[in-house]
Parts: structure tokens; C-alpha cells; sequence
């Protein structure tokens, strides 16, 4: 195989070697097809066989926002990308060093994402006429020398799938259907994959259809056997398992991090999780997921709208749940005055925000990091919350656990803020050990406080230390009492429309979130020499690293930093930053945190933004980087 | 299982007082919101229920101050979002009394599309609608329910739009329960309270209250004796509909189009009277009788028009969690352990 | 006056053709969006109004992409607002015929609210609901229209809620025109466009949808011809509500009570047969219509429920406006100067 | 007059001459009493009366959110304070030189606010028993030595008004109620007003009531003529016309002047005015007002909600109408949504928030500007729009102007800020000469436009110079188009899921805004020799102007700018800021613009801060700016 982006087989440093198992350390796939075609199925499964195996692994799914665009065109191409490695990767691989294409539209949709020398593998059957003017082809491309540059594989797919599953008696288009297991099988010989899980998942996801099951194993054993047999095929591929740190994994998405943070959060505090949410890509998933766990003690509740959402996790907070939202940035923006109330009424909730390509409908299905502005900042008046973001899919775990902390322990609203390409993407997990997961027991108000004597309970009389506010739920004898969203008056809690109150509070609210106590944040520079320091937020974690590690390989020093606390930010951060002569932000927006970075500590940092609905690509941020450490350096 | 089945009974019998906080009331002079307060703290005392197990949650306007003036729990939430405050509660607290305080605007213009979600998932809340007909707190402008034509602040040419009939509106909405009272009738308000507290499910409860500052008089021959007599019915579970002074009785019959219309008693036969009965699973006969004069208060349909028992949404949804607790046990290790996994 | 009085006539004669975008339509095959797509672009040029001066406004879902198959103006918007766009829309521009296109979630669940104020209102629009009892877009949860116990992504243990009659609550909303029809009846569909489109004021359509792919068959009932006849009522204005296959014709009666029932025809007195009536003032026969049978389908009653005129919002808007102008000429120097100023 | 705030009295530079009519420049009165009392209406006349006679003036309206809490009770105290002199003035006054008490607790309420040496007129009648001890007083204050630092004029104004109307045969209560009239009257004869205004208006306004009028003008008199009779008053004061611009000038609250702004641009761009609005304080009058002038082709639309009210605004600019939004903070956040597809169709719209106390209901009656954050990013994605702000309450009226010349000319939502304070207070307004106002005429398209000659309309078709696309509304032959949130190919304008098209299109949104032309800041330095640069926005303009008076006065040089549009800031701004060893931001919430313009451009801008409901007063930005003056001094 023709290694690509710098990375070279093991046994065969040059790539010329006709070995017939040949070892490499990553591999990009992509599989691109029809939104019919099950790509993501298909995606999903090999990463399974990919994590079973021990691999370290990134995903990258993407899909249009239409259900079912019409078949064969451009627009209603679907694609799932995998990197895969036997060392600790960071990103889903910026270009593929093979691509399943299943029609014509797949091919053309892709093939500028291909580096020289990649391979290709086609669904000939589905090269035809018809198809190929749907995207415009004069000529089929398989016929012409537009693939010069790469290995091309021609498979039959779907006439060879539809020859295997001849036997179980499905129609022919049923039979067809199955074509993505034949490619699933095909590239799972080629990696050298073990295929039980797989062949487990078919019996079990179609137990209740066992013709449908046995053509599914069929296309896909048939697949194999095509790799293994056929001429055109001489070399499979091998990636050993990673060295990551021991103990036991599973491979999660970001979406599902999540929900088992959430579930988690809720046995950790032993509170009720009641999630209010309306569904929106790319956060209704976590919706999904979380109603699944009912025995958990999880409430979920598909409310009319956004605001109904949150105002119905708001009343559970109220009554002493652990009240949740989810959501993606139109709804965030619906929720906005919500949440303001949850301020005033100083009542832990977390409200996630699943980014995704805007403004306004935007690209729904696309990846964005440009809501942090808007959750720092998109209600009335003063109305400090946390913020934080997950840097990859599995942290989107003990960010939810941490989010949960802080909501707890400070009484607050906490704003989560993933993205779609997190919420979708994968990677190994390492299990924790549920007995070492925080605990997050909180107590609740018991009996009168008013520091007076009066044997009064007084809502907003604060803990000196968080200056958290008692949580009195009803139900508990002496402590009746009104909250609201008019101003109160500290302490007693009653409204109040003294001036100086109303200074003092808002400035208590303030003080109380700025006071949150966070981690300071780690620099990774590995040999302490760097002039330049790199930092991102969120889903950039990976390509930003991927990026300063190829630096380092080329000798550039560059230094890496990540913020998982926006709000407030960690307590080292203006030193870090004074530290270094640049500081380059690299994100998905028009440059949100450099802006709140520059105000804050007067540093001059500067943005590197990319609105594209795609992640940074580490090959793109190696150039910029190198550039900046080039500069500094002269 | 009634209404309050699962709420904890009181140890000791309170009275009015005990449901009376310490905050002054804050209401104009002569607004009708004061004897709904008095019929609340009066009648609160016979449901037997802790006072601490007790919630009013508001939205915003003069009658969403509401919840200061008690002394259970509360919130004074925000414009029109008092439904879906209240449904997160009751949904994950089987053991609290959830009530709801809203107003014309708050409960039928920015939160009508809450009301209706509320009462066709039939949560177990209770509303009480304060209908004034006109937006109190911000000084008068017209709401959906004022007269159409009516002159106020934003509407110097007279309002255009055709009023919501909030029973109609309830019971399209698939409201398991619907009933109107007066503020100026504490007997019957009472009386409504309490058919609502005991109903299982979401509760509308419209109240009729005078706003002597931007509407005054609004129901004002609803408050006329005389007046009164002549248009005011209050129906009956299992009665034939009829009101009107001793003198001159009047009746409610359907006619040959199947409409019911207003008739003398003494020219129509008695077998052909409209008997009310709130239980009928076709909301059909409770949307006629909301239909019987409508803005025009003549006649005026007050009552319970519908009370029918169905699953509640807050009730299912626990037992979902109870089943799925049977059925699985919370083990979060192997939650996150799942299935597929490998060690290295 | 009829829906289309103040928009200008078409001088030239459309074909389907001519309200077809260049735009490829993406919605899954066998999609019963299709099937409404194709009856509205082919009875459009019907109308005879210019196709310029026709707008469709939709929010977000599968239906929701309506406009952009439309070679006419408009708008794709977000969830749920399409009913106000489209409100100040028809109000600035009488010479406009605006269409709302949405869904059972973007019209019921988000929208509801500006949905039941646009009938209550009577703006001069048309409302096309997609009613799949399915969220398409997102990927299959349920819907306010979905079957209570209907597994769906986010209800993997049954919904809880009963769901909305969209018909009877666009009545309870004091609309002045709802009707039902079918993706799968081109004729049924285009009759009852017709009538939704003469209508002046706020009509609602809605139409039983079929989505293959989250909610696949919903409607087969309807669609089977033994199924159908046994089951579909098509009402028609003055004519009694009859329906059946030859061989067995049931009606609609009332019964003792005054509840619709339906009753096989041999059995009754053709005399006792509910006639419909669509331009009763008094709601209460459409809403009745709508409760027999209701989210099972069984029967299911089509066509046009209600159809009564009365002045719409916009028309008194625009009238208020002229008469204003009337009375005072718009001078801008006077107004700013206003009545006590002083001079230095 | 013993007058206060380092101002003199002309003709008696020390205070002492007992004259019988006594000149002075300024004078601070505030009227203040129950909610039911109607000090509201007395001030509005007083202010009548004063801009009549050519004062110059400015007022601070100030009254609970309860429409009417419970008669004689602080909460309830509702108070209109007026600033009028023989010069050009800034604020409303900090601290009044007369009170007028109405009642106990209206006395208790605004007795912190006055200077020593005020003059105190109160209506003995209310000082009863029970109403002293419902604001908690043993005593009365006007039997104990609590008043001795303030001139007491004590006046049994219930019973000399009862007196004074019995001839109209009006019941006692009804009587009463001409309290205020009287009080007017007598406050009149001080300040040697000119009553026939007040007698014009109390006729026509009780023009259905000729008792009531004729009971109002009795009372007015009788307190004129018990202030010319009796002895308590020796003294009364005259304040000269201030010697303004020349024209002919009337008093405008703000929110009349936003109103009359937004008529004016529906008159002067041609096109119809579409007000889509939900009621709320303080926005509500803007609404009202609006609704009177359908003769302008004014169109209000009372909407169920906010949300609405934003759609069918945006609905009637697809319309081709001007299509506009009133609401304050929290409706602002629940238009956020409808905002951001604005910013996607790249429709004129204005929005215009008349800010109020947060977070959440906060203090609703109150005035704030700490909605400047969410307006500029309360909305998911990359979402820019203008953001301009009025600097007083006649300011309102150019400011809505200008929105609408960016709105029109730029195709954009505008959002335009104004507060509680300038929204209520009143000021003199050079009446503007309509033939000279701004052309704000636009032209629709009419023919196809698409570059490639193909015939066909692209809605997305830009201006080269502005940026703005061309506005094609229904109703054009030929032009049929559609538009929607989604992103959107540029030019072209149909649905792109293209990456590098939606990152060029959020670059092009972006630049678009940024480009919009707005004047450059002018810098108030008198003698050119300020170190420290005072910088606001919005209704701070007073106050500032105020201390920087006060601290030139003192020989204290500062320079003072203000910021009339905060987005795009004015392109001279950067080289301003720079220009000062010191930059001072006094603002009414916890430093918001300061972060803007720390970031933008690296200042190290320091903060003033105050967010308690109230505007600020001269003498503690006074304070505030000459220690850092003196700072920089050292
Ligand atoms: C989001 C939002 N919009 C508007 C308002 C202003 N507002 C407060 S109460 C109210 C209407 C009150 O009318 P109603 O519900 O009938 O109550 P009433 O005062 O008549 O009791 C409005 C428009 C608000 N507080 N919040
Ligand atoms: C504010 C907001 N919330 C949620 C969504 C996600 N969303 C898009 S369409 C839709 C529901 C679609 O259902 P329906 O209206 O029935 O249309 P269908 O797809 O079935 O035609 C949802 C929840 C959104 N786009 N915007
Ligand atoms: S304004 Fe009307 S409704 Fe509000 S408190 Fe006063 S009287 Fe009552
Ligand atoms: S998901 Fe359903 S409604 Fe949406 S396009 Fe596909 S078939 Fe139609
Ligand atoms: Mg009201
Ligand atoms: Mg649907």
C-alpha cells in the first residue's frame, strides 16, 4: 500500500515490496454511497471489528441533511469515514487512503478528498448511463484516465451480492440491499478484520427477519470471499492492535459519551435525571439514547418545543432532579430566556448544545463551533453560566460529569457545548470504574436558615464558600417559599427593587460562576522550548494535535494547549498565554475564543478559522502552524 | 385515583390562614384577583393535603403574582412557560399538588401552544386561567380573549381579531376537564376548585375576573342579580340544563339541526331538555354547550362541562420507569461496560 | 369575496409545467409528498391568478421543502413560524395568494400556537398540513398526531399522549374553514384545494400523508378499496352523510343523546340521516363530524368541514388603514410638530 | 434657593437675598407620591409647562412594576423627576432640589436622594396614623428633627383641593383625586410657569367630563394662588429659556421619538411601515404610538407572541414592506431564532429593544444596558448584524433613521438599543425640517440578473460596492425565486451544501456588516490637552457629559466620546482609543462594550460599572473620572 500524509508501512518502508499481508500502522477508509446505500451501517460495523481488534480509532460519518435525496445524485451522497491505527490517533484522518465507492455520485463527490495513489474501490454495476449523467459524467470516469493517479478496484458488487443471496429467496431488490455487507466483507478481508462480531450483529439486528439476516451474511461472507479469491486483490492489509493504556474499551460515540455521562451523573448524585428535549440533529440521539435507560431512574420527555424542553427539566430542577436539556444552536437560541430564568432562580440544569453548521437552519448535518458566543452571552441582562466543551467523543462523558458537578455544586445552569462531529464521531473509550466516578451527592435544604433567628427559611442565603444557594425542594415541612424571576433581594429571597440589591446581586452572580473552581490547564510541550502555543476548544482537540505532532516529527516546537472550561476559564490560563510570543486559535467559527482571549488578558492572539462544516483537516494546521513557528523564529 | 392520590395527608387541620405568606398583596383596589385568592386560601384547607406537598407555579401578569401571596411552594416563572414548568414537576414528583396560574395572555397568547400540549397529555396539573380579557400588567392592550372591536392601547381603531372561546379551545385541545367559575362567586368558584383538584389528569378552570383598571365591568351582568338570573347557567352533572328567574325559567334544548338553543321551559317539554353529563367520552355534547353564547356572556355556560378519567402522562411515565427498574436492573458498570468491548 | 379577490388574473393559460422549479425533488420514493406536489402544481393554473403573485411560505420538515419545488415566490423558513411569516405577509399584500405548507410537528407541536391564532384571526391564508403522525426530517419520533403506545426512537417503551384531532382543534380555535383530504385521492385533494383556496380567511387542510420510511402504511386503511369504501366519508355540503360500498351504505345519525353515530342505511329512517352542512354558524356540527372516528380511522371522514365566512384580519387591517388615511392626509411636517412646540 | 450641585443662582450668587422672585439656571424637582396619585401626569405637565417656556430639560420617570401595589406602601411610591434651565443640559439631575411628597411613603422613599438645603413640599394630609406606620415611621418625620437640614413647606393639600372643587359637586374621593392638579398649581406659582397649556390640556383631556375638568382647573388654581397668598412661601424662582439651536423645538419621550423615527423612514424610503409586536414594558409605547398613524401606512400588528411578531415583520419585508420589531430584552431573546434567519435571507428588518433589568424579569421598569452582548451574538452561528444605540431620548428619532438607511441599504436585520431611561425620559427636540431628512428610497429588482446571461433571477446576486443582494418581491413577473435557512449558494442562491461555499458565504455575511459606512466618532476636548477619554453608549451620553463638564469646570481636562453605532464600529475608533493614556467605560452593565473594544483593539480600557436599575448620576461619574484624571496626573 501506498502509505500516505507521511506515514509509512512498517515492513515495507518503501511500499514497493508485493508482499500478500502487509503490515501498516493506519489506514483511512471512506465509505461513500447512496443515502439508500447503509453507509453508515456499514461504517459503524467496520469500526466495531476495528475497535474488537484493539485498534485506536476515529469516525468521521457524513450524511445530507434530506432523509433521501433522490438516488444517484450528488446531494444525496452519504459517507462514513474511519482512521484506524495501532498507535494513539487523534483525528478521523484527513484524506482516505481507500475509498468505497458504491455509484458514480460516491466517486465524484470524493475523489478531490484523495490523495495520489490512493485506492478506490467502485460498484461497477451501478456505473451506468443513467447514473452517471445524474452527476454529470460524460464518460465513466472508469473509462477515461480521470483515476490514473490511483489503484482501482472494479467489483460487480451488486450483481455478485445478488448471486449470493440467490438461495434465501428475497427479491432482487431485497437482495441488492445487502450489497453494503458485500463491500463490508470485501474491506474486512483487505484489513485483515475479525468478522464475528459482525456476523453476531447481522443474526441479532435482523432476529426477527431470518431471510433477511441469512442474505445479509451471505453478501457479506461473499464479500470476503471475493477478496480472498480474486486475482485483483493481492494484498491485504495489516494494523496491529494500539498500545493504548491498558484496560478494558469500548468504542462510543460522542452522542453516547454523553448519555452515559448524563445517566451516570444521575447515579452518582443519586438524583432522578429528567430530560426535557426536542428533537434536532444532531442532538436527538441523546434523546434517544437516554430513553432507553428508564431503569436508571431517567425521565424522558419529547416536549412541544425547545422552550417547553427546557421549562419542563427547569420544574424538575425545581423539584429536585437533575434536570437536562439537549438541543443544537436554533434551539439554544429558543431556550435562551429559559435559561436566563434558571439564573435568577440560581437552580442546577444542564442544557448540551450539539453544534452544528448555522446561522439560522444553516447545514444542519454539518460540524460548527460557532454557538460560544451565544452561550457565553445570547439572553437579556447579566446572566453569567458555565460553559464547557468536550474535546473528543469519549470526553463528552466527564464533561457530562463535570457539567453535573458544577451545576450541583454551584446551583447554576451549565452549558454544555459539543459539536456534530463529536456527537457522531467515535473512538475507544476506556471504561471507568464506576466506583472511582466522582461522587456528586448533594444535600438539600432541611429545616429553617435565616441567619436571624427567625426560624424563617430564606431561599438565597448562600453558602460562603460557592456561594451556592440552598436547595429547599417542595415537599419539606417549614421551608415553603417563592422563587421567581423578578430580582430578590439576597438572603431573604423576596422580590426586591432596591438599587443597590439589584447591583450587589448581579454581581454575586458573577462572583459565584467566576468563582467555579475548575482544573488549571496542562501545556503539552514536550520539550519545554516552544515559542508558539496552539489552543483550541472542543472538537479541534484532535487535528490541532494531529498537527503539532507532525511539527515536532519535523523538528518545528510548538506548544498545545485545550480548553474544556470556557466559562470561567482555567485560573493558569493568562499566565500560559503570556508565555509564549504567539498564541494561535484555531476554530470552527470566526474566531469566538480568540476574541474572548484577547479581551480578558490583552494578549494578541491570533484566529485561524474555518466555517466549512468540516473539521480542520492536520494537514491544514501542520501549513498554518509551520508558518507561525517559521515566523517566530526568524 | 383522584387527583391528589399519592399526596401526602396532612397531619394537622389547617385553615386560610395557614395558606396566607407573609408578602403583601399587591393587587389594585376592586381587582377580582382578591377573591380568587380568598377562595383559594379558604378552600385549600379541605383537600387534607400537607401544605408543603402544595406548588403554584405562574407565568407573568398581575394574576401571576399569584404564588407570593401563598404560603406553599411556588414560582413566578416567566411569560407563558408556567405549563411547562409545571410538567416537569408533577411528572417526576407524584407526591406534590401541581397548580398553575396563568392569565388570558399569558395562558392563551405567548403560551397557548403550552396550555393545549398540557391538556392533551393530560399531566396532572390544574390550571386556573384568570380571564380578564385584557393584558393587566402591561397597561392594557387587547388579549385573545377581548371583544372583538375593542377599543385599547394598541388597538386605537378597535381589535380585529375573533376572541378564543378557552373551553372550546380546551376541549379541542382533547382537555380531559374543563370548567368556568366567576371571581365574584365564591360558591360556585369553590366548588369548581375542588371538582378540578379531584379530577386526575389536566385540569383547565377558567375564572371570569374583573380588571377594574383596563376592563372594567367586563362580566358586570354577571354580577347584576337580575342580569344574572337571566343568563347565567350552571351545569349540573346528571341535570337537565335550565336557569333563569322563578318567574321565567329557561332551558337548553337541541333543536332539528341537532343545535342546542336556549328555549322557555314552559313552551318546551320537559324529555326534551339537554341533560349535562361531564362524563360523555365524545367531547362533542361538552363543545356544544361551550358554544351556548359565548363573548356575549348570553347566556353564560358556567360549570364543569367535562370531567372524563383517561391515563394520566405523569402516571404512565412512572410506571415506564417502574417497569423498566423490574426489568433491568441499574448495574451502571455494565451500562457503560456494554457489549463489545476489548482489553489491552 | 372570495380567496383570490385582489390578486391579479393570469393572462396567459399555466400548465403544471409552469410551476415546476428546476429544482430536484428529494423526498424519499414512494414519499406521499409527492403525490401532493403533483396535484398542486397541476391545479394551480386553475386558479388563474398570476403565478407571480403566488407564495408558498413552509417551516422545516420533509413537507417543508414544498416551496422550493415551486416555481412560483417563497420561503423555507424555520420550525414552526411559517403561520406568521405568512400573517404579515397576506396583511401588506392583498395582491397575494399565500400558502403555508407544513408538517404535524412543525405545524402542531412547535407551531401550534401560531397556528390556532392564524384561524382564530382569519388571515387570508391557506394552510396545507402534512400529516404523516410521524417526525420525517429528524428521523422518526412521534408526532402530537402519532398513535398513543407508538415505539418510536425517543419512545422506545410506547407514547404516552393522546394525540390531537387536528380538525377539531382548528375548530375549537374558532376557524372558519377545515378540511381533510388524502395524499393518495388527486381528486379528492385538488377538490378540496379548490375550496380551501376560494375561501377568504384562514382555511386549514389537512392532508393524511404517507411517510414509507418512519411511519409506513398509516394510512393503508384508507388506501385499500374494500378498506376505503367500508370506512371513507367524503362529505358534501347539503347532501346527507352517507358512505359504503353498494351493497352495504351506512349514514350518520344522531342519536338519542345527540351524539353522531354511524348506522347501517337499511336500518334508519333516511329522514333521521345528519344532512352536512359546512356553513353553520355554530361550530358544534363540524366538531361533531370530527369526533366520529377519529385518530383509528375507522370511520374517517374527508371534505370540507366548515367553510363560513366571515371578515378577515387583514382585509379590516388594510380597511383601517384606508379610512385613517380617509380622515387624516399623511403629513409627516405636522405630525413631527405635533401641537406644543416653541421657538428660539 | 439654596441650590445644590456647585450650581448658583444667578442674581443671588450666595444664596441669601429673600427675594420674592429669585432667578436660578437649573432646578431638579421631583414629584413623588402613591402609584394611584398620578405624579406621572403632573410631571408630564410640568415638563409641558417647562419646555413651553423655553427651558431646556430632560426627565427620569421612575415607578414600580405592580400597575398598582397597595395604596401608601414604599413599593407602591411612584415619583417623575424633571431637570429644567436657561442652558443646554445632560441629565435628568441626580439629586432633586425640590421634593414634592405626597404621602408618607413617598417622602421615606426619595428622602436619601436629596441634597441638604432641598426644599420639601408635603401634604400634611397623609400623614396619618396608618399610613405612617405602614412605611414603618413611630413618629412623623415632620414632627422630629429628621427634616431640619431641608426647607419644609407643610401643606394640607387633600383638604385645601376637597375645599377648592366642592362647587362641582363631585363626591369627596373624586375630589380628592385632584390632589396632583393642586400640587401642579402650586409648583406652577414657584417657578412662575406659564399655566394656560395645563388649563388647554385638563379641558381637553376631560372634554367627556366637564365636571371632572372644571375640578382639575379648580384645583390647579388653588394651589397657584395658595402659593401667591399664603405666607410659607416668600420666594418664588424663575428659570430663563435656555438659549438652544435655533428652530422651533417640542419635548419627545424616546420611545415617541423611536415611533415618529420609524414613520419617518416608512414616509421617506416610500414604503410601507409593518410593526409586528407583542406588549412589553418599556417597549409597549412604541407599539401604541405606532398604532395611531395608519394614515402613514402604518401597519401594527398586535402578534400572540414575540416570535410572531419578528415573523410576520420579516414576512412583510419579503413583502417588500419595512418590516420592524419592538420588544425588550426577554423578547429579544425568544426572537433570536427569527433573527438569525433574517441574517440568512439577507432581509431589511429593524429590530428594536428597549432595554430593561436582568437577567431573566429582573426589574422590568427599570433601565440597563446589558443586552448589548446579546444583541450582537444572542443567535446560533455566525450571525452578524448592525447594532446601533440612541444616546438620549431625541436621539431616538436619527437613530431610527439610520437603522432603517443600513437596514434598506445593506439588506440586513438592524438591531437598534435603547433603555428604560431614554425610552421615558423626555428631552427638547429640534423639530427636523422632513424635506431635509435623509432619502432613504430603494429600488427593487425587476429583471433577471444572472451573470451567465441565462435570463434567470438569482436572488443572491450582490452589489459590488454594499454587498446587498437584490430584493425581488413577490408579485414580479419573472423573478420568482425562493429563500430559506438553509445555507444557500452564493449569487445563485439555491440550497449548497458545498464546504468551501458556506465558509466563503459566512466570510461574505460577515464582510458584508463589516463594511456598512458609519461616521466616524467625534472626540469632545475642548482644549485638546485630556489624557483620559471617556467612552459610552447609549442613554450614559448625559451623565458622561455631565462629569466631564463638572471636571473641566474644575480645570480637570477629559476627553469625552460616545458611541452611537456598535456595530461596525466607526473606523476612526481604533486610532481614538490609542490616542489617551486612559480609557474610561462607564456603563449600566458589568462592562460589556469595554470587552468589545479590549479585544478589537488591544486597549487596555478600563471598566465603570453600575447595574442598578438607574441611570447614573453626573457626581459620581464626576468622582469617578477625576481619580483616574488624577491618576494620570501623578
Ligand atoms: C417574554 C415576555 N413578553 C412579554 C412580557 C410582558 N408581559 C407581561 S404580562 C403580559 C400580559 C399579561 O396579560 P394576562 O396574562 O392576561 O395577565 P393579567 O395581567 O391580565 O392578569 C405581558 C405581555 C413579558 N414579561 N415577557
Ligand atoms: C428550532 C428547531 N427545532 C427542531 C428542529 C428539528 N426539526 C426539523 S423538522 C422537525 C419535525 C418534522 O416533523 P414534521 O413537521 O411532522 O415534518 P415531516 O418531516 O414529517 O414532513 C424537527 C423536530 C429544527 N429544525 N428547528
Ligand atoms: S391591572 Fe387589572 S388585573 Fe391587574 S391588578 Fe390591577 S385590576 Fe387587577
Ligand atoms: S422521511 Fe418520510 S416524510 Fe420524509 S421524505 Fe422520506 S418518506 Fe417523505
Ligand atoms: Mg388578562
Ligand atoms: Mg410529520
Amino acid at each position: 500500500m501506498v502509505a500516505t500524509n507521511g506515514q509509512r508501512t512498517e515492513s515495507d518502508p518503501e511500499g514497493q515490496q508485493p508482499d500478500t499481508l502487509r503490515k501498516v500502522n493506519r489506514v483511512v477508509i471512506r465509505f461513500a454511497g447512496d443515502s439508500g446505500d447503509g453507509m453508515q451501517l456499514t461504517g459503524d460495523r467496520f469500526t466495531s471489528e476495528a475497535a474488537a481488534f484493539g485498534n485506536d480509532l476515529a469516525t468521521l460519518p457524513n450524511y445530507p441533511a434530506e432523509i433521501r435525496a433522490p438516488a444517484g445524485t450528488l446531494p444525496g451522497v452519504s459517507s462514513f469515514q474511519l482512521h484506524f491505527a495501532d498507535y494513539d490517533i487523534l483525528t478521523p484522518g484527513d484524506r482516505p487512503d481507500v475509498l468505497v465507492a458504491m455509484n458514480p455520485a460516491a466517486l465524484k463527490a470524493n475523489l478531490g478528498d484523495l490523495p495520489a495513489g490512493a485506492t478506490v474501490v467502485v460498484n461497477t454495476d451501478e456505473f451506468t448511463k443513467r447514473n452517471l449523467k445524474k452527476v454529470g459524467y460524460e464518460q465513466s470516469p472508469l473509462e477515461t484516465d480521470e483515476l490514473e493517479r490511483f489503484t482501482v478496484h472494479r467489483v460487480a458488487m451488486s450483481e455478485l451480492t445478488k448471486g449470493a443471496v440467490a438461495e434465501t429467496g428475497l427479491t432482487r431488490k431485497e437482495a441488492e440491499r445487502c450489497k453494503n455487507m458485500f463491500a463490508l466483507g470485501l474491506l474486512s478481508w483487505m484489513y485483515h478484520r475479525p468478522t464475528d462480531n459482525t456476523e453476531r450483529f447481522l443474526r441479532e439486528k435482523f432476529s426477527g427477519k431470518p431471510q433477511v439476516a441469512e442474505a445479509n451474511l451471505l453478501a457479506f461472507r461473499a464479500g470476503w470471499n471475493y477478496g480472498e479469491t480474486t486475482e485483483s486483490f493481492a494484498v491485504a492489509y495489516e494494523v496491529e492492535p494500539a498500545s493504548l493504556p491498558e484496560g478494558t474499551y469500548r468504542q462510543v460515540t460522542g452522542n453516547l459519551a454523553l448519555a452515559y455521562g448524563l445517566v451516570a451523573a444521575g447515579q452518582r448524585s443519586e438524583l432522578p435525571v429528567f430530560l426535557g428535549s426536542y428533537p434536532i440533529t444532531p442532538a436527538s440521539d441523546v434523546l434517544h439514547e437516554m430513553a432507553k435507560h428508564k431503569n436508571f431512574g431517567v425521565t424522558t420527555f419529547q416536549a412541544e418545543d425547545e422552550i417547553a424542553g427546557v421549562g419542563a427539566a427547569l420544574g424538575a430542577s425545581f423539584g429536585g432532579s437533575l434536570g437536562v436539556t439537549t438541543t443544537s444552536g436554533p434551539g439554544l437560541a429558543l431556550k435562551s430566556e429559559t435559561i436566563g430564568l434558571a439564573v435568577a432562580l440560581e437552580l442546577p440544569m444542564l442544557i448540551c448544545d450539539i453544534q452544528r453548521g448555522g446561522p439560522s437552519t444553516g447545514l444542519p448535518t454539518k460540524t460548527e463551533q460557532a454557538d460560544l458566543l451565544q452561550a457565553l452571552y445570547g439572553r437579556n441582562g447579566e446572566s453569567p453560566v458555565p460553559v464547557l466543551a468536550p474535546r473528543s467523543p469519549a470526553d463528552c462523558f466527564d464533561i457530562a460529569m463535570d457539567a453535573a458537578r458544577i451545576a450541583l455544586t454551584y446551583r447554576t445552569p451549565v452549558l454544555l457545548l459539543s459539536d456534530g462531529a463529536t456527537a457522531n464521531g467515535s473512538e475507544p473509550w476506556l471504561i471507568p470504574d464506576v466506583s472511582e466516578l466522582p461522587d456528586l451527592r448533594v444535600s438539600f435544604a432541611d429545616s429553617p436558615n435565616a441567619p436571624d433567628g427567625s426560624e424563617e427559611f430564606w431561599p438565597y442565603q448562600r453558602d460562603p464558600r460557592t456561594l451556592a444557594r440552598e436547595w429547599a425542594v417542595p415537599g419539606t415541612p417549614g421551608l415553603e417559599h417563592r422563587v421567581g424571576g423578578l430580582e430578590k433581594l439576597d438572603g431573604k429571597g423576596s422580590i426586591s427593587y432596591d438599587p443597590d440589591n439589584h447591583d450587589a446581586m448581579v454581581r454575586l452572580r458573577q462572583r459565584r460562576i467566576d468563582g467555579i473552581e475548575v482544573p488549571d490547564v496542562p501545556v503539552e510541550d514536550p520539550d519545554g522550548d516552544a515559542r508558539v502555543l496552539v489552543l483550541g476548544w472542543g472538537s479541534s482537540y484532535g487535528p490541532i494535535g494531529a498537527a503539532c505532532r507532525r511539527l515536532r516529527a519535523r523538528g518545528m516546537p510548538v506548544a498545545q494547549t485545550h480548553l474544556r472550561h470556557l466559562n470561567p476559564m482555567p485560573g493558569n490560563l493568562g499566565e500560559v498565554l503570556r508565555r509564549y510570543d504567539r498564541v494561535v486559535v484555531p476554530e470552527m467559527n470566526m474566531g469566538q475564543l480568540a476574541m474572548l482571549l484577547r479581551s480578558r488578558y490583552l494578549v494578541d492572539a491570533q484566529s485561524y478559522t474555518k466555517v466549512a462544516g468540516l473539521p480542520f483537516q492536520a494537514e491544514e494546521l501542520e501549513n498554518v502552524l509551520s508558518d507561525v513557528v517559521q515566523g517566530v523564529e526568524l | 385515583m383522584g387527583g391528589l392520590a399519592g399526596v401526602p395527608a396532612a397531619d394537622e387541620e389547617y385553615s386560610a390562614k395557614d395558606f396566607t405568606s407573609d408578602q403583601e398583596v399587591r393587587w389594585c383596589p376592586g381587582c377580582g384577583d382578591y377573591a380568587v385568592l380568598a377562595a383559594v386560601r379558604g378552600f385549600l384547607p379541605e383537600l387534607g393535603i400537607k401544605r408543603e406537598n402544595t406548588v403554584f407555579v405562574s407565568g407573568i401578569g398581575c394574576s401571576a403574582r399569584f404564588p407570593y401571596y401563598m404560603n406553599t411552594y411556588g414560582m413566578h416563572s416567566i411569560h407563558g412557560r408556567a405549563p411547562t414548568i409545571a410538567t416537569g414537576l408533577a411528572t417526576t414528583r407524584p407526591d406534590l399538588s401541581v397548580w398553575v396560574v396563568t392569565g388570558d395572555g399569558d395562558g392563551l397568547s405567548i403560551g397557548g401552544n403550552h396550555l393545549i400540549h398540557a391538556l392533551r397529555r393530560n399531566v396532572n396539573i390544574t390550571v386556573l386561567l384568570f380571564n380578564n380579557r385584557i393584558y393587566g400588567l402591561t397597561k392594557g392592550q387587547y388579549s385573545p380573549t377581548s371583544d372583538q372591536g375593542m377599543v385599547t392601547k394598541s388597538t386605537p381603531a378597535g381589535s380585529l381579531d375573533t376572541p378564543f372561546n378557552p373551553v372550546s379551545l380546551a376541549l379541542g385541545a382533547e382537555a380531559g376537564f374543563v370548567a368556568r367559575t366567576l371571581d365574584s362567586d365564591r360558591a360556585h368558584l369553590t366548588e369548581t376548585l375542588r371538582a378540578a383538584a379531584q379530577h386526575r389528569g389536566s385540569a383547565l378552570v377558567e375564572i371570569y375576573q374583573n380588571c377594574p383598571i383596563f376592563n372594567d365591568g367586563a362580566f358586570d351582568v354577571l354580577k347584576d342579580a337580575d342580569e344574572k338570573q337571566r343568563r347565567l347557567i350552571q351545569l349540573r352533572h346528571g341535570e337537565p340544563v335550565t336557569f333563569g328567574p322563578e318567574d321565567e325559567r329557561f332551558g337548553v334544548v337541541r333543536d332539528e339541526r341537532g343545535e342546542l338553543r336556549v328555549a322557555k321551559l314552559a313552551e318546551v317539554d320537559e324529555r326534551d331538555l339537554v341533560v349535562h353529563d361531564a362524563q360523555r367520552a365524545d367531547t362533542s355534547h361538552a363543545f356544544a354547550l361551550s358554544r351556548l353564547g359565548g363573548q356575549d356572556l348570553d347566556p353564560t355556560v358556567t360549570g364543569v362541562f367535562r370531567a372524563v378519567d383517561r391515563p394520566t402522562y405523569d402516571d404512565q411515565a412512572r410506571q415506564q420507569l417502574d417497569e423498566a427498574a423490574q426489568q433491568r436492573p441499574a448495574d451502571l458498570q455494565q451500562l457503560l461496560t456494554g457489549r463489545d468491548t476489548w482489553t489491552i
